[in-house]
């Protein structure tokens, strides 16, 4: 996250790759995104969306490792509440995914692949990159419309 | 705390699983068991009652499609009853109520069982 | 693979999608791949390629459900040992992936990545398509040189 | 036939891990078990003996990365011994010889640990 003075960060956290912290990390994103004025349902369901992010650096990032860290930053400025989540296993850019056709998805009874595809329709934004520090950069973008 | 739980109980002619708090990418493992169980025991016709689960990834929704194949193809079915309007929108907003009866009320499910059984 | 007067189909059988399997498909691949004429040692390495390719379809493809199938063909033509591997579960074409920097794995001690990796160090050829009826096809080929 | 077995034995100051058979997708969670007791007991010189491992994916090369860390973090490390031509292969392929010691004789590999630990 650049240096901004509009921007306010509002957590700043490392935390253990671990499908038991995601409880936690449901509850900050929901929490913050409440009091910066979403309401309860948008807030339940950008949680739902960092979640499915987490799970995936737990998951894929890191294979499952669960001696790694990433991070997570929330931080809002105007109208935007903005979630970076930063780690430094294997690279992957979820816009480098296809859209998933539902129809086909129930049509062959598949199985996974759904928490991109439920991180895009929630969130307004989604970026990735790699930083020069070569580490994953996740940035998450919600505007409070 | 326990983030999760579930039980199962008999309802003929269906079985029924209970589902209690958050099912994510650490829980949904234990609901996988317990599917693997009614199928193991051929049991077949299965509602899910989520009067009690507070959240659901897409973790939880991989394990009814892991399943719906086998059950189905059994003559069986995975009903799915009594969602709060939380849950219900993450179904919803992939679609799942294509695939997947979703029924207010247990009793329904059951007596769909019933009538389908009767044929 | 097209019907041509020069392949000979040496092996086709649908596979439960379940790790048990791997056994058996990595004996028929060493198996038939020294048949047609490779060293023990390539061989192995062949089985190994294939090992990998069907662990992703178990795991990714079908993401670990057991009650999937996929088809495993090997068919052979001059110098050329094809092994044709199909699935119905999620598309994903491995020539996407970026090229693994071992000493940056290394570095970060990353896990997993590595299957895609080994496929391209073993295999002269890996060419993905989707099929006409939506199947995700997967050629291995190996040259008898 | 089992696929895979492997055994744990004391040979101080490390332990030591006999793998047998076909270590893949299939077999690596028993080997990732089998680290994680190890780790649990605080035991962070550990060897692994090949001798009897007759192959080896990318799943098994995974266990090692998984653990190799934390390990050295405790001052310990995961040493490689006597592996077969075609097991040392695979390893050799992906440039693991960077990251691990591999010695063709499992006293080496203990030896290299008694040194280390009088310095
Ligand atoms: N952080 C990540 N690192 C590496 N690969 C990822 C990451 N996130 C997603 N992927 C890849 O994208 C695929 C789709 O992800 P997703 O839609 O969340 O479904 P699922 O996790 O159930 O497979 C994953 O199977 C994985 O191959
Ligand atoms: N058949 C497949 N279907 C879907 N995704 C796949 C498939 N094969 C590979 N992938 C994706 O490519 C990534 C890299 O695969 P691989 O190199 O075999 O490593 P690993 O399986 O250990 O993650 C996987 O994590 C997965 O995201």
């Amino acid at each position: 996250m650049q240096s901004d003075s509009k921007y306010i960060v509002r957590f700043k956290e490392g935390i253990l790759s671990r499908t038991e912290e995601l409880h936690r990390i449901r509850t900050v994103v929901e929490d913050e995104a409440v009091r910066f004025g979403f309401d309860r349902e948008t807030a339940f369901r950008m949680a739902l969306a960092v979640d499915e992010a987490c799970t995936n650096i737990i998951k894929h990032s890191y294979s499952g490792n669960p001696r790694k860290k990433f991070e997570m930053e929330i931080c809002t400025g105007n109208d935007r509440f903005v979630v970076v989540l930063t780690d430094y296993g294997r690279s992957f850019n979820p816009n480098s995914l296809p859209k998933l056709d539902m129809k086909r998805y129930f049509e062959l009874c598949m199985r996974g692949g759904l928490g991109v595809h439920i991180i895009k329709l929630v969130m307004d934004d989604v970026a990735y990159h790699i930083t020069d520090a070569h580490a994953n950069e996740l940035r998450l973008v919600k505007y409070l419309t | 705390m326990s983030q999760f739980t579930l039980s199962v109980r008999e309802s003929p002619p269906a079985r029924v699983i209970d589902l209690t708090g958050y099912l994510d990418a650490h829980t949904a493992p234990q609901l996988e068991e317990a599917f693997q169980s009614l199928l193991n025991e051929q049991q077949f016709n299965i509602i899910v009652n989520f009067r009690d689960l507070a959240y659901i990834s897409s973790a939880g929704l991989g394990v009814f499609m892991a399943f719906v194949e086998e059950v189905r193809s059994n003559s069986g079915d995975i009903k799915l009853a009594e969602m709060s309007p939380k849950v219900y929108n993450v179904f919803d907003l992939l679609g799942f109520p294509m695939l997947y009866e979703i029924y207010d009320d247990e009793q329904k499910a059951r007596a769909k069982f019933s009538n389908e059984g009767s044929c």
